[in-house]
């Protein structure tokens, strides 16, 4: 067994020895650093850095459960868009195709440091997105989007939306008809025959897509950083903030460590929930 | 001989501006200069690794930098052009400004009827959701919120007062946000969503170049918040001769005149001579106004700003 | 609900430029058997497929328990079917696709259990409950989809060759089992199958078709014995033709004289106009050879040049002295007839059918 | 099986809100690009100095070529280390496999800052601190994670008999793999270049320490452009690639439709 | 190159607790047409893929050409292969399908187009040559899987069931093709079906598998008239189990006291030892209805209880008096015996076959 595995897993796992692990050598060791006078890296061994982080409820509270949570909910939210999208692109060819996969890569396609600009016209206090809320009587009041934490869920689940529909694409169309039609047969609607065989069948593709875009949102600092504003504590942002503005690369270093710790916990559990759930049966082995 | 100086730098407008002088001392030195473009930190994380010569970089990098001892002291000699600093633009032997902006206070004046004089307009009610400031781990707002403590009572010691004050103006609503891209703060005076708040005068002259009228701005009484550009050379640089000579040309009145009349950074010599007819003049820092800049103790304030955000952060949450 | 028929009419599909189905009509009436009978391609699946609804007709009616149903989508039709190739879920157990159905019945517990056991033992499939379909070998997987579909008790069934990959002990027991469930619950059925022997035994009536079109209608004994075209008696059990023209035709007894000259002596039930170009149709277990000369009636001699055994029954193709090869089939035998030997060939005035010859009309 | 019923009716709404949804700021960068007063809606009039400007920018258009270049290396690499693993993991089961799994998965798990940053150290550690290889490491490195995970997805609704008959008619593994078990997970290997691409292209903080300084892509330029110089020079640009890739998509469908009229 | 045979010897294959293939060995000499033939999941097509090598074996050992290749990659054994699944490439046309093996073998594109156009004929499929495999039908999809393996004249095959799903018309045509394409090219053939007319009239050999393991070897004849076990007696053609016991021997005269008391006679080469338990065989073809009284040697007398019609044969089934059901088959008939007819059932004793009971050994 292992003779048919090894070679095909070791040029990836060897890459990420050489250039993941040995680097995060280098974090791991640089978190139990210290800076000194909020200017400069002093060689040390020791947890502060991490009793810092840990013990104080706050940081808990208002950084790692709302990055949690922040990426929970645009996740969860760009599942609900992608997945009718991807099953009516699944069900067109040609040139309806190619445009509407051309629209859905769009956003990615123009990076998120452009887009911003739509976004600020969009978002501003007086602007489109207010206007049309107020003028549709949503609310009466204009709304805070920008430099809020609204906008930076908004602008997670814009982005996260096209790469859960690319990785749900295939699943889905890789699904017998006949599968469906056999459904269909037995009495299933539309809507049941979803539910049981296409939306079953598809979960591979739909783990995927989770699990990248739960990782993205959860680690985002771009989109905190331009659309949010003090207040978007988002982890990956403080870590930027830390490293790259007050220089605390020690902090930043241990905050690092608990982001991947805790991101390969969540990412574990889902895993085994989706392993559990459907996952081994699908598993193509003869 | 291959002569490369890797020079560090801001990508856009500055690096533009360098690049067009830095032409002329390719030539005369016959070195050519790599550019190291990036934002500030990746200034410093470069000098660390030892993959630069002369490093543009903000104040506060030149402080940790000298903390950790990547820099050469600056020799006179080899940089004739030092004698023409500004007193107070001498950091340390290891630091001095290459130049200098600052932080002012712009106000929209069709809403703000009577010119603002001090800082602590930005408090007041009626300019709900309509101020924007700097991201609080910025220096600007870490200079405002020192100045506040100690207009309260307090001083760089003694910060209490000051983050009070802070936590006070993120909590009224005042705040469209603290921002981290400058050049959202400047589309939101260019659309009359920003009343009143901070801006850099290089941000300042971008409105006004852009036709924008009805933004003005002012320098309160309390001072303004200095944005300091500061120039080092590494201590393992490939060159050292060469990299002095770089510096000196910087420090020649020929690249400051360039980067005030092209980047509003004003210069940190005596012997630069500022165009009378130059549209921008008012937005200098000029002669005089150097004294007037607000320059609490960088390095408390280095040390100790990782707690204050801490202390804000719990005070404006809660 | 007491009308449980099929009606086709006039139903066609095309592909493009290709007519897979053309101007198909028959029906299939309450509690019947019919099989669709017919060689590779012929249409069978898309017919059956489009009476379940998985394909939109190009054309036609279709009528089940006398509605229209053309336009209705497949789950309102509420008719049983199993697919040709399965169509089982990989993500569900053996015994939870035989529930899917019922689930959505909304059935309780217990009634499913007993249901979905049932099925099972009636498809041999006891103790595969927890298997994946891709832990099943080719037969076991078709017997599930056939478990799935039965468990669903339909009064209305299709089915789609649901015995193909089956050996043929299984796929007799299979066939009974079907059969005896069918007569039990009245299901009207239709059945496609490749198998002529599946389709003769089982049905009361079978629908031969033909590059997408239906070349017969009839019961089993009448499409055996009185084929309406010579691609009917060719598919149906296998027959040997000799082509000729009627030469003489008084009440039932017909002559035709054959392309060799010789004369072959009919018994017809329709009387055939003198002159007519015929070919006559000799089924093979009615031909019999011996070995000596022999005399009589309808007496062709040839060589043997093929025997082959098949166990219960030994197959010789003799090339008749015409050059004609005709086969001959002989069961009960105690004796090879060796390759090379020359034969009579006998075949009663009785067993020889006669249809007119379509391929120079 | 196109009939007008409510569950098509309501999945085509859904998607088209979607995209509406999805091209609305960009239709908004759109304006904003030919407007000469940018962020002022309606628009104040018309003018394609933003697109002169952009286009006439060395540094932009220098700055694309390296992050076409890079994101295209970088695709290939991240799924040719990417498409084993998948392999391995979608079809066997092995002791450790969960494990393996995760272990795949940690270039997306570790924030990318101090993964670019601990690579760029480890790089100038080790001696290569300058030159195109750490870039190109850092991009295809962070990008795998993605490869594996949407490759693996579309290996395990694969048929392994359409393998067996490959190797059986006596085509190797590495034949099998490219003219069969790739040709039929087309889809998801193209999801998989794309996402990967994309993803490459829009990078910025790893090209920010690890680009060598005539080597900066795209997005590092457009964000040392913006942060100090606010103007609508980059939605110029963005609205110059979106019509560029709309472009491409109709002479890629023109192209692929004559093949296919070409065969048939 | 000479040596083309297979040898399986005690090959195994355990699916975690379960064993599919259980130590099975027979081998295929060179030119032989072997069939394996036996239930659905007895473990044939495991076996045959095990050859092939898509399945590792659990043990045993496989040579191919007098070489072990238990662990040679596929594509290293250079054999031809059908599948059950037919397996076709859903991004390749049919005519793509065909030709990958010879484009592999980087034959000249003419070469090519010829062999491609020759396999197709072969299996009926000329015009299909630029449709998709979803284009097509059950059927065309397995004559293309069937092409795609002949186009490369393998020296040694192994078909999967490559005819179940056609009908019979073209099932006994390509199994005719199939035959003599073998004869002519001297493959080695390693044949799976579920189908015992195929497996008895193609091969020289047949291997009967049951329950993972291997029941018999032998020629088709001896096959059907010497079955080794109950097992393929019953599975081989239809059969009718009488028990008994030996209640005298006497050279080739054997009687047989059935449990109702009567007598059989029966005609055996072996010797049987006098009180063995036994079963009679009896092939349904040998038995002989009579609706008058008959006498003579082994007559027993009963009641239709049901008579199908297959076209070409009538099968009856008779209650004995003694409760047993005995089958019967009548070919070349011309009358039918109603059910519930009493009738004297004749079983001349050479056709008579005696195996030892081993249900209660
Ligand atoms: N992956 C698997 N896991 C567990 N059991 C399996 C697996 N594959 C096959 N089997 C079992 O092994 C046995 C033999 O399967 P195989 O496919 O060889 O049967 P077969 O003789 O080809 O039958 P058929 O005529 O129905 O195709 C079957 O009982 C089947 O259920
Ligand atoms: N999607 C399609 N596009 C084009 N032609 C098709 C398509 N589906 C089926 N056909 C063609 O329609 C004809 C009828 O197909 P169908 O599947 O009904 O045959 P069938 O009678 O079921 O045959 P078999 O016994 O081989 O399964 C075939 O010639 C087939 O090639
Ligand atoms: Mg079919
Ligand atoms: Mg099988």
């Amino acid at each position: 067994m292992t003779r048919r595995i090894l070679p095909l897993l070791s040029p990836a796992l060897l890459a990420l020895l050489l250039f993941v692990a040995f680097p995060m050598v280098w974090v791991f060791r640089t978190s139990f650093n210290e800076l000194a006078e909020g200017a400069y890296i002093v060689e040390a061994m020791t947890l502060e850095n991490y009793t810092r982080f840990l013990t104080e409820p706050w940081y808990l509270v208002n950084t790692l459960w709302f990055s949690v949570r922040i990426a929970l909910l645009a996740t969860a939210i760009s599942v609900i868009c992608a997945y009718p999208v991807a099953l009516y692109i699944a069900k067109t060819s040609g040139l309806q195709r190619n445009v509407l996969m051309a629209l859905t890569m769009a956003p990615l396609l123009i990076g998120l440091v452009t887009l911003v600009y739509g976004w600020i016209v969009i978002f501003r206090g007086g602007g489109l997105m207010n206007s049309l809320m107020i003028a549709l009587r949503v609310y009466d009041q204009p709304v805070r989007y920008m430099w809020d934490i609204k906008g930076v869920v908004i602008l997670l689940v814009y982005i996260g939306t096209p790469y859960i529909v690319l990785s749900l694409l295939d699943s889905i169309e890789r699904i017998n008809p006949f599968l469906v039609e056999a459904a269909r047969n037995v009495g299933a609607n539309r809507w049941t025959a979803f539910w049981k065989i296409v939306f079953p069948l598809s979960t591979p593709g739909l783990y995927a897509g989770l699990v990248i875009v739960f990782s993205l949102n959860f680690a985002a600092f771009a989109v905190p950083l331009m659309i949010g504003d003090s207040n978007t504590q988002m982890i990956g942002l403080v870590i930027y903030r830390e490293a790259l503005l007050n220089n605390d690369l020690p902090f930043a270093s241990a905050l690092s460590v608990i982001m991947v710790s805790v991101n390969a916990l969540l990412i574990l559990g889902m895993s085994a929930l989706a392993g559990r759930l459907i996952l081994s049966r699908l598993e193509a082995k003869r | 001989e291959d002569c490369a100086l890797r020079v560090t730098t801001w990508g856009g407008s500055y690096q533009a501006t360098y690049q067009a002088v830095a032409q002329k001392f390719e030539e005369e030195h016959n070195c050519r200069i790599e550019w190291v473009v990036g934002a500030s930190p990746d200034h410093l994380i470069k000098a660390r690794l030892g993959q630069v010569d002369v490093v543009t970089n903000t104040l506060l990098n030149s402080i940790a930098g000298e903390k950790e001892g990547l820099w050469q002291k600056l020799d006179p000699a080899k940089i004739p052009n030092m004698a023409n600093l500004y007193p107070n633009a001498v950091h340390s032997p290891y630091t001095v400004f290459a130049n200098v902006g600052d932080y002012v206070l712009a106000y929209n004046k069709d809403t703000v009827t009577t010119v603002p004089a001090t800082w602590d307009e930005l408090w007041k009610p009626e300019y709900k959701n309509r101020v924007v400031i700097y991201g609080i781990d910025h220096i600007p707002t870490l200079s405002l919120t020192v100045l506040q403590a100690e207009k309260n009572g307090g001083s760089i010691d003694n910060v209490e007062p000051g983050l009070d004050r802070m936590a006070e103006l993120i909590k009224s609503g005042n705040l469209i946000g603290s921002l981290d891209v400058e050049s959202q703060m400047v589309s939101l005076f260019e659309t009359g969503d920003a009343w009143l708040g901070m801006l850099a005068t290089g941000r300042m002259k971008e409105l006004l170049s852009k036709g924008v009228t009805n933004v003005s701005f002012v320098r309160p009484e309390e001072g303004t918040f200095p944005l300091i550009t500061s120039v080092n050379i590494h201590k393992d640089a490939k060159n050292p001769a060469m990299a002095a000579a770089f510096v000196n040309y910087i420090l020649s009145s020929e690249v400051q005149v360039a980067f005030a009349t092209r980047n509003l950074y004003a210069p940190t010599v005596k012997n630069a001579e500022i165009p009378d007819d130059f549209e921008f003049r008012d937005l200098l820092v000029l002669n005089d106004a150097f004294g007037r800049l607000y320059l609490p103790d960088q390095e408390k304030i280095t040390a100790n700003k990782a707690g204050w955000q801490q202390q804000l952060n719990q005070k404006a949450m809660r | 609900m007491s009308n449980d028929s099929i009606q086709v009419e006039g139903i066609t599909k095309r592909y493009g430029a290709m007519t897979a189905v053309d101007n198909v009509s028959f029906d299939v009436g309450q509690g019947e058997f019919v099989s669709l009978l017919g060689p590779s391609g012929c249409g069978k699946t898309t017919t059956l497929r489009m009476i379940a609804g998985f394909v939109d007709p190009s054309g036609g009616l279709l009528r089940v328990r006398g509605r229209d149903v053309t336009h209705l989508p497949p789950e309102k039709r509420d008719l049983g079917f199993v697919f040709q190739n399965y169509a089982l879920w990989p993500h569900m157990t053996v015994a939870e696709n035989v529930a899917f159905g019922l689930k959505l019945r909304k059935k309780n517990r217990n009634f499913i259990r007993d249901k979905v056991a049932e099925a099972l033992t009636t498809t041999g499939l006891s103790g595969y409950e927890n298997r994946l379909p891709r832990q099943l070998s080719g037969g076991q997987q078709q017997r599930v989809a056939l478990a799935r579909a039965l468990a669903l008790e339909p009064q209305v069934l299709l089915m789609d060759e649901p015995l193909s990959n089956l050996d043929r002990a299984l796929r007799v027991t299979m066939r009974r089992e079907l059969k005896e469930l069918q007569a039990r619950m009245k299901m009207t059925t239709l059945y496609v199958t490749h198998d002529q022997e599946e389709a003769l035994s089982m049905s009361n009536r079978v629908v031969i078709m033909n590059k997408g079109q239906v070349e017969q209608v009839a019961a089993p004994f009448e499409l055996y014995e009185n084929p309406a075209t010579g691609f009917v008696a060719d598919f149906v059990g296998i027959t040997n033709f000799l082509g000729g023209i009627v030469t003489s035709a008084e009440g039932g007894g017909v002559e035709v004289k054959l392309g060799s000259g010789q004369m072959l002596r009919a018994v017809t039930k329709q009387p055939v106009a003198l002159g007519t170009k015929v070919r006559a149709l000799i089924r093979p277990e009615r031909v019999t050879l011996k070995t000596t000369a022999a005399d009589g009636d309808n007496i062709l001699t040839g060589q043997v040049v093929l025997a082959e055994y098949f166990g219960a029954l030994l197959r010789y193709s003799v090339r008749l002295d015409s050059g004609d090869i005709l086969r001959a089939e002989v069961h009960n035998f105690d004796s090879f007839i060796e390759s090379g030997s020359r034969v009579w060939v006998c075949v009663s005035p009785e067993h020889l059918r006669l249809i007119p010859d379509e391929r120079n009309a | 099986m196109t009939r007008w019923d409510i569950s098509s009716i309501a999945l085509r709404l859904v998607t088209f809100s979607m995209m509406a949804f999805l091209i609305f700021p960009i239709a908004v960068t759109l304006i904003v690009a030919v407007n000469p007063r940018e962020f002022v809606l309606p628009p104040n009039g018309f003018t394609l100095d933003w697109f002169r400007a952009a286009w006439s920018s060395k540094t932009f258009l220098r700055g694309m070529g390296v992050s076409l270049v890079l994101g295209l290396a970088a695709a290939l690499i991240a799924n040719a280390l990417a498409l084993p693993a998948a392999i391995a993991l979608a079809r066997t089961n092995f002791p450790g496999k969960g494990a393996i799994n995760l272990i795949l998965m940690t270039p997306l798990l570790i924030p990318t800052t101090i993964l670019s940053l601990a690579l760029y150290i480890y790089f100038v550690r080790v001696g290569y601190g300058s030159g195109l290889v750490p870039l190109l490491v850092g991009h295809a490195i962070h990008i795998m994670p993605y490869a594996v995970r949407i490759l693996t997805a579309s290996l395990l609704n694969f048929d392994p008999s359409y393998e067996e008959a490959a190797r059986n008619v006596g085509a190797g593994r590495i034949r099998t793999l490219f003219s069969v078990t790739l040709p039929v997970i087309r889809t998801g290997l193209i999801s998989s270049l794309t996402l990967c691409f994309i993803l490459s292209w829009n990078d910025f903080p790893i090209s920010v320490f690890l680009a060598p300084p005539s080597w900066t892509p795209l997005p590092v330029e457009l964000y040392s452009y913006i942060k100090f110089q606010y103007d609508a020079v980059a939605a110029a640009l963005a609205s110059s690639l979106i019509l560029l890739s709309a472009v491409a998509m109709v002479v890629i469908d023109r192209l692929a439709g004559l093949r296919r009229v070409l065969r048939s």
